[in-house]
């Protein structure tokens, strides 16, 4: 059964008790995502160091527990990496919760992308993979400095 | 028409959704059509179609009769004085629209004053707020009590004298309070000051009478009335689609065009500008007709049984929070449950063949105002019984027992 | 699908109407409908029915899917760069009214001026109208020349340096004239102007190209494109639509409400408040694929054809006179008969089951023109064949004798 | 069949050659009929003597068969009438047009009945049934000096 695998173990841990939750204070990145039908809100927080590597990074925000496991999830494992290793995260990410069986990256160690995997389960809830993106896009925006907030619907 | 049986007119109700019995409690959104809507429609595209009133063929004049039968249809269900006091328009949202647009034109000048209320729906907010931005009005928002409910009082405390137009809802889509309109009307008149009534979550539930209640604009959802999607219907006091000037403008509104200025054609027409929804309309005609033969007191006595069977289930429901306990409530039951988000919910009962929405259901403001950022919400239709709240409640102990609470 | 037996996918023709065969000359006025569009109707309302974008539950993700794919159907089928470039409406009328309200609030002040032309339907001159009246702006009419046809030069000659944005219909409703859009277009932005195109009559009979026409609006009427009453279709080039304020306030287009302020939402939602017309828009998906399926170069030979030789007949018949001798034309045969009015040939061609329109066509700047009060209009539709046209000239025939000419 | 009924001979006649067309000098009422719907227009003249008895009465306009010829044999029947014979004819001609099988009054000769009953067969064309009032109410209008112009649609 489906259910199954959209609220998986790890998904209901981390929607219940999200990792990095809460605003740090010298932050040098931020972004705002929202998604205007169900009111899911993610306020995401970056500090990139010198070397444009991600030195810490946190979030705020409400939503179901696929939208917060996916932040907690997310924020997780991208501490350390680099700007241009983010990048491809996500966009492998984004891949694999369209259409793609696997993340194809070599960034990520197993355990990761099986922690990300778990999310896969959105794949048959066409309405809920705008809540396990939500965040992820948030972070593209942060990253590219946009200034406008990101709406997904 | 036995209310029991009423669930055979529908034919959704023969497949299965996910190989599960589909249980729709998802009437407020929109409801289910009957058979004899769907049948109509298909008759009048296959047998009779034409355009209205532009031929004078035989397709078209027996199209525009059918079109006028249900202008009629409508006025006695919902006991307008005159035929001509109601306009078809593509829905609520447009009937709305229609009236803050045009109201505001003839009406409204910088300073003055519009009065909604924390219920109203987007569609009862976003056009005054146009009003707001390009002509400088002022909006205020009559606040709800602690039961998610309005009363007269709350109403007269926000009125000063600058309110212009009162518009309010008359069953809430959320918290399912049932708002005093006809008292709300009487104290407006008194100080002179029109009232506007969405009517869409009332129309469906509750006996309409225009006169009684003495509001002046009443806007109504055909598709949440067991009638076809794109219609809606604006009840106007004739004195006020006289003095209004026309809203969208085209073909068949007008009465004379030159190059130089236009005149404009008779009620309703003056607001009735191009091919209007012709299939729709006739097709409406068919869902009066089927209320009309369940009977509204017999509709209400049920969907009241079973909203107050839901209720006391969901109450029983330990970690269920129920949302609004107002003095006089309708067909809505919008709840939280501790600890789950309402898009879980809602996809977890989905699952079960459920069918709620989760949401803030075009209702943003008096979500902020219950600090909630959205709800899980089931509503009943006609074709509802208690069956389908004993499974809406086995679904919910489904959700809480996947997230182990 | 042979255009020979497409007559077979309506069902109309399967019903005699008053004992006669209906010989349907009024597609200009609305077209009939082919089986798969009302049975696409019947099925989404008996099996699959539920609100767009609302809701999670099956169902409605389904309805949401089916919708968004119509759009997509759309813009491939009228080549339009971006799918959010399609805006659904409920007709071209409100298409029109649209851009007229929102370009106006943006961009038009008093002594600006708008081009329209002499063709025009009153859809595409009330909308212009209103902004006359309330910024004062002024509304110039390219002139119409002999043959009832408007070239490049005729637009040219109208155009002023405080043209603001220029209003036009791609195929008179009344003389058939198909007008030069693509090199108005070129003309019109080389001086910065845009163009709005009424397509209302264009769409159902020709190749549809957005890109390539480059026009910036161009407003279509589904019902006369063999598809759902309550429908039609905007187009706009994105720029314009981020650009433009949001028309119509409601459900589904907002981004955030709160009780000062409210943003709006993201391309197309911001332009479709409240709810749709679901179903029909949905079913119009079936009747792009029935276009899809006959090929739109077979549509317009079969209907060329079918005017020639339709025109013929007409000039043969002394005593009728054909409207109109455009250099390109489409789809329409007006006409007048020396001494008996337009009226009386529309009742007595019914009476022999030939279904055409009489009047003014909603075009009475173009009839005044013309020295007419009213004309007769014969117009074509994919399931005519040469055997209608006969009738109708044997039933013009027969008008000649009862009124002894 | 229906339609030798509505193009009767008579009224075939006076579509074609309408009596009383043509605006007179010295009227003291007058009232205009449009239809929005098919253009058709009449503009009506009227004198009424000190007596309040119609001296003189004819009209312009553009419209069908049916139109010109109930506005042909109205004006040619109301002369001589008084305001409130004419009045009374009016209603009962409306009574006729929309149910009626007969004109019930004694203030027509039976020749003159004739005439109006040969305008009945439009019972059986709804949209035209407009085409063989617009006059009739014209004329009522002007009989109660409205100022507005006519519509039927
Ligand atoms: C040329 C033209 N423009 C506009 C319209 C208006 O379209 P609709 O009535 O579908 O809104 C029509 C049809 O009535 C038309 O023929
Ligand atoms: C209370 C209320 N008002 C207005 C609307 C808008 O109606 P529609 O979407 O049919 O235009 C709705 C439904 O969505 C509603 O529930």
């Amino acid at each position: 059964m489906n259910l199954k695998e959209l609220y998986q173990e790890i998904i209901l841990d981390h929607g219940k008790n999200p990792r990095n939750l809460g605003k740090f204070d010298n932050f040098n990145k931020d972004a705002k995502g929202h998604n205007p039908l169900c009111g899911d809100k993610v306020h995401l927080f970056l500090k990139l160091d010198e070397n444009k590597k991600v030195n810490d990074i946190s979030f705020e925000g409400e939503g179901c527990a696929i939208s917060m496991a996916s932040a907690s999830i997310m924020t997780d494992l991208m501490k350390g990496k680099s700007e241009k290793d983010a990048k491809e995260i996500i966009e492998k990410f984004l891949d694999m919760i369209k259409e793609k069986d696997d993340i194809d990256t070599k960034l990520l160690e197993e355990d990761e992308k099986t922690k990300l995997m778990s999310l896969g389960g959105v794949k048959n809830y066409p309405m809920r993979v705008k809540c396990a993106t939500l965040s992820w896009h948030a972070l593209s925006s942060a990253l590219e400095d946009f200034q406008k907030e990101v709406t997904t619907e | 028409m036995k209310i029991e049986n009423i669930k055979k007119e529908f034919p959704i109700f023969n497949n299965k959704v996910q190989n599960n019995d589909l249980v729709y409690l998802d009437s407020a959104n929109s409801s289910q059509k009957p058979l004899v809507v769907v049948d109509r429609i298909y008759d009048f595209y296959t047998k009779e179609f034409s355009n209205v009133g532009r031929s004078v063929h035989y397709l078209a004049v027996a199209a525009t009769n059918l079109y006028e039968n249900t202008r009629s249809a409508v006025q006695k269900y919902i006991n307008a004085k005159h035929k001509n006091e109601i306009v078809f328009t593509k829905g609520a949202t447009e009937a709305i629209n229609l009236v803050a647009n045009t109201f505001g034109q003839k009406y409204l000048k910088e300073g003055d004053e519009i009065l909604l209320t924390e219920l109203e729906h987007h569609s009862n907010y976003v056009p005054w707020h146009y009003l707001r931005k390009n002509k400088g009005i002022k909006i205020n928002f009559a606040e709800i009590d602690e039961h998610g409910d309005i009363s007269l009082e709350d109403i007269e405390k926000q009125i000063t004298n600058r309110t212009k137009i009162i518009a309010i809802t008359h069953l809430s889509n959320v918290t399912g309070a049932i708002l005093p309109i006809k008292e709300i009307t009487e104290l407006a008149h008194s100080k002179g000051i029109p009232v506007l009534v969405d009517g869409c979550q009332s129309a469906p539930h509750m006996k309409m009478n225009m006169q009684d209640l003495d509001c002046d604009f009443y806007a109504i959802s055909c598709h949440k009335m067991y009638g076809p999607t794109g219609l809606g219907v604006l009840y106007a006091k004739k004195k006020w689609l006289d003095d209004l000037p026309p809203y969208q403008g085209g073909g068949g509104m007008i009465n004379e065009v030159k190059k130089d200025d236009i005149s404009f054609g008779e009620l309703p027409n003056k607001f009735e500008a191009g091919t209007m929804a012709t299939a729709q309309v006739i097709a409406f005609n068919e869902s009066i007709n089927f209320l009309n033969k369940i009977g509204v007191e017999n509709l209400v006595k049920h969907e009241n049984d079973l909203l107050n069977y839901g209720e006391e289930l969901l109450r029983k429901n330990n970690s269920v929070k129920l949302i609004g306990n107002p003095r006089k409530k309708g067909a809505v039951l919008s709840f939280t449950i501790d600890g789950i988000h309402p898009h879980d919910i809602a996809t977890i009962l989905d699952e079960d063949g459920v069918a709620i929405r989760a949401g803030h259901h075009c209702c943003q403001i008096l979500h902020d105002k219950l600090g909630l950022t959205a709800s899980a919400r089931a509503s009943l239709g006609v074709y509802n019984s208690k069956d389908d709240l004993d499974k809406l409640n086995e679904s919910i102990n489904n959700c809480k027992k996947i997230f182990n609470k």
